[in-house]
């Protein structure tokens, strides 16, 4: 009686085990994930700050919230054991989110409104459409 | 025409008291990771809710037993020191957590990152717990929090596709990154049915000296105010759903929430949404410390009444005022107070049968409750709604904390 | 009258004259002989009647933690059931709470933790 | 004579001369005369304790349909049946088939 409990715990635990290890396809689509869910909320913080809908200390430090964040990200991806390609592929667009906050900051911090703006449009887009059918909102 | 204005009085007090850190951060969470798919776990929490506040409120009614002193009475009290420990331990991760709201909060409306706020709110809840009465502490807080119903002004302002929203009531299976969903899932219940309520609630039942003639009452203020609070918890979702899923962003720190009512509502929203969650923060850490001082008070026999002076409850202000302190270190130490919210709300949902299960034998006894017993529905309708949350949170709890 | 001595009197709430609270039945003491029925003579309240109402592994160390905080001497405090006023959902007892021992944990708070907060 | 804590002889296991197990202390029965207290009986069993624990859970009808209830059993051990001086081994004075069982 006794053993048979023990096995199958000892199921149950491999069986988590067994979740927790992800593929590389599911690695990269988290990167991509964390990704854009920080320069999205830089490129959201930056528009609100030009629509003067929130005070320049939230902005300041959220931009320095998500320039952290881009970081230990760009760590985390170091360590993922993924292919040079497509990691070069991540790093490059982890890179090019953490200028566009870096860039959003500056302009925060010299109360530049117009640069802001030029930034925020000149920025990408989340794909809204994409986003809202995997939610099942559209 | 006395009637109405208490069964008003409760709806507005639940409604005002309904919102915290714990459904807030839940809600949030859910909507922006899973859009209107989670509703459900709101819908159900509620209406555990409803039948346990309802019932807490009837024992009071009927027995003028308070919930923590009834278990001790009928189980004894080495049994009676299970629940206390689990809940007085929740109690202070929980109140951390709204400490961590609070201390935003402030952040958020003066612009000051100050590592003191916490123990300044801390502070002032204590004082007003201190010197002020329990009229006071449940009228107060719960009419201001009614600022919170901004929530549900944005919610119509956003234009939601309805037949979407009424989809996601019905539960259904994750199509995406499961469990995490189902780890929201179980945040969500444990964060609505928020078993330290109950000892509140039928704290104040007995303070104010509720008889018989209050079920009915009591039945009706309950279930209506807990509705509408259980709808506010959904036109959180709706709103964090429409404001974040079309950006992409996923929530994992607090300083994104703040952003969610400038779209609607542009610098007002910002203002209105700091002052929403300071409020229902400073609301709900009232409620947890006093919570844990009537469950010991009540338990151990000792005198207990928010509208004693200290020095006539000793050790019951000692409690509350232990709790605040204890709650407040765990902020200072510097844990991330998101996380720490969801992860509280987890562990609510996965202790629910300990504070749940005696509080239902209690309700069947005759004893307790002579003919105001529970009925088979009500019984089943708790068992299985606790015990979904309990299955759900233990399956859950350790595969997100493997999974992070 | 019958009486179902654990479930009718261990765990009640006490009130003294006044109907203010002293504590709840920790303990109940039976005087036991061997050729007479036992009587139960006493309720025991205290931290150390608690203590040993735990499970072994806790017993000890709580036992000896009631007995640093507690005030000396009155720990447990005997009621006789003789005062007994009356028995119901709370237990009435024909004392003077202001002056009882039961009351000396809470007292010895309020004079040496709460008085010295100011606006208590 | 010597004194007792009523509350520690709960859950104690109580045996016959012979060793044989008679069930576990659940409550104690007495009656009130004036301003004495006086014991009657103890009550061991299951039974015993759902009927100081849960005795609600009889009445729920799954409980019942499930035949739960007939499975609890309990024996009535009258004060002059049980050996207590030492508290921490009752022993009974006469053997477990002498007793009278509890029946609901």
């Amino acid at each position: 009686m006794l053993t048979r409990w023990r096995v199958s715990c000892a199921a149950l635990m491999l069986s988590f085990v067994g979740c927790g290890g992800k593929s590389a396809a599911e690695r990269v689509a988290e990167h991509e994930r964390a990704r854009v869910s920080w320069e999205q909320t830089a490129r959201f913080v930056g528009a609100e700050w030009v629509a003067r809908a929130i005070p320049d200390a939230f902005v300041a430090r959220t931009l320095a919230r998500a320039h952290e964040e881009l970081q230990s990200e760009a760590e985390a991806l170091r360590k993922d054991e993924l292919s040079e390609q497509q990691r070069a592929l991540l790093r490059d667009s982890l890179g090019a989110a953490r200028a566009l906050g870096d860039s959003l900051a500056r302009a925060v911090g010299a109360s530049d409104r117009r640069a802001a703006a030029q930034l925020v449009d000149n920025s990408p887009r989340a794909n809204a459409d994409s986003l809202l059918r995997r939610a099942a909102l559209r | 025409m006395k009637k109405v204005l208490e069964i008003t009085l409760g709806i507005v007090t639940s409604i005002g008291g309904f919102l915290e850190v714990g459904s807030l951060a839940t809600s949030v969470q859910a909507g922006a990771a899973f859009g209107f798919q989670l509703i459900w776990a709101i819908v159900l929490g509620t209406i555990c809710l409803i039948f346990l506040v309802e019932m807490s409120g009837r024992l009071a009614a009927v027995s003028k037993q308070t919930l923590a002193g009834a278990m001790r009475d009928r189980f004894g009290y080495p049994f009676f020191l299970i629940p206390l420990v689990a809940m007085s331990a929740l109690g202070l991760l929980v109140l951390a957590s709204e400490l961590g709201g609070l201390s935003l909060a402030l952040q958020l409306l003066t612009g000051i990152s100050f590592p003191w706020w916490a123990p300044l709110g801390a502070f002032a809840a204590w004082l007003l717990l201190w010197k002020g009465t329990f009229g006071i502490i449940e009228k107060g807080a719960s009419l201001l929090g009614l600022i919170t119903l901004v929530f549900v002004y944005a919610a119509f302002r956003m234009h939601p596709a309805w037949s979407l929203v009424a989809s996601g009531i019905r539960p259904s299976m994750p199509k995406h990154e499961s469990m995490h969903y189902w780890f929201i899932a179980v945040s969500i219940m444990g964060a609505s049915i928020a078993p330290y309520l109950l000892y509140f609630y039928s704290a104040g039942a007995v303070e104010d000296k509720w008889n018989e003639t209050d079920v009915a009452v009591n039945r009706v203020s309950a279930t209506l105010g807990m509705s509408f609070g259980g709808l506010l918890s959904i036109a959180v979702l709706i709103v964090a759903a429409l404001v974040f899923v079309p950006r992409g962003i996923r929530i994992e720190r607090f300083d994104q929430i703040a952003l969610m009512l400038t779209p609607v509502m542009g610098r007002a929203g910002f203002v209105v949404f700091a002052c929403a969650l300071g409020i229902a923060c400073f609301g709900a850490m009232l409620e947890i410390a006093l919570s844990v001082a009537y469950m010991a008070a009540q338990g151990f026999g000792w005198k207990w009444s928010e509208d004693a002076r200290p020095r006539d409850a000793a050790r019951f202000s000692l409690v509350y005022t232990a709790t605040l302190v204890g709650g407040c270190l765990i902020v200072v130490i510097g844990v991330d107070p998101l996380a720490i919210t969801l992860l509280s709300m987890a562990l609510t949902a996965a202790l629910l049968p300990v504070a749940i299960v005696p509080f239902l034998i209690l309700m069947n006894d005759a004893h307790f409750v002579g003919q105001h017993r529970n009925g088979w529905f009500s019984n089943t309708v708790v068992c299985a709604i606790v015990g979904l949350a309990f299955v759900l949170a233990v399956v859950s709890i350790p595969l997100e904390l493997l999974g992070s | 009258m019958d009486i179902a001595v654990v479930r009718d009197l261990l765990d009640k709430q006490l009130v003294d004259r006044e109907g203010e609270a002293l504590g709840r039945v920790d303990g109940i003491i039976m005087a036991y002989s061997a050729d007479a029925p036992p009587r139960i003579t006493h309720f025991e309240l205290g931290a150390q009647t608690l203590a040993r109402r735990l499970p072994r592994p806790f017993r000890g160390a709580l036992s000896a933690l009631a007995r640093r905080l507690t005030p000396r001497g009155d720990d447990p405090y005997r009621i006789e059931v003789g005062r007994i006023v009356q028995l119901g959902r709370t237990i009435k007892i024909d004392i003077d709470g202001t002056r009882s021992a039961a009351r000396k944990t809470e007292l010895w708070i309020r004079d040496h933790v709460i008085a010295h907060i100011p606006g208590s | 004579m010597r004194n007792i804590n009523v509350e520690l002889l709960l859950d104690r296991e109580v045996k016959d001369a012979s060793g044989r197990r008679a069930g576990r202390i659940e409550e104690v029965r007495a009656r009130k005369e004036g301003d004495e207290i006086i014991v009657e009986a103890y009550h061991l069993g299951p039974e015993a304790l759902l009927e100081r624990l849960a005795a609600p859970v009889f009445r729920l009808s799954l409980f019942r349909a499930l035949g739960l209830h007939k499975h609890a059993h309990g024996r009535r051990v009258r004060w002059d049946q049980l050996d207590l001086s030492d508290p921490e081994r009752p022993v009974l004075r006469c053997t477990v088939d002498e007793l009278q069982k509890l029946v609901r």
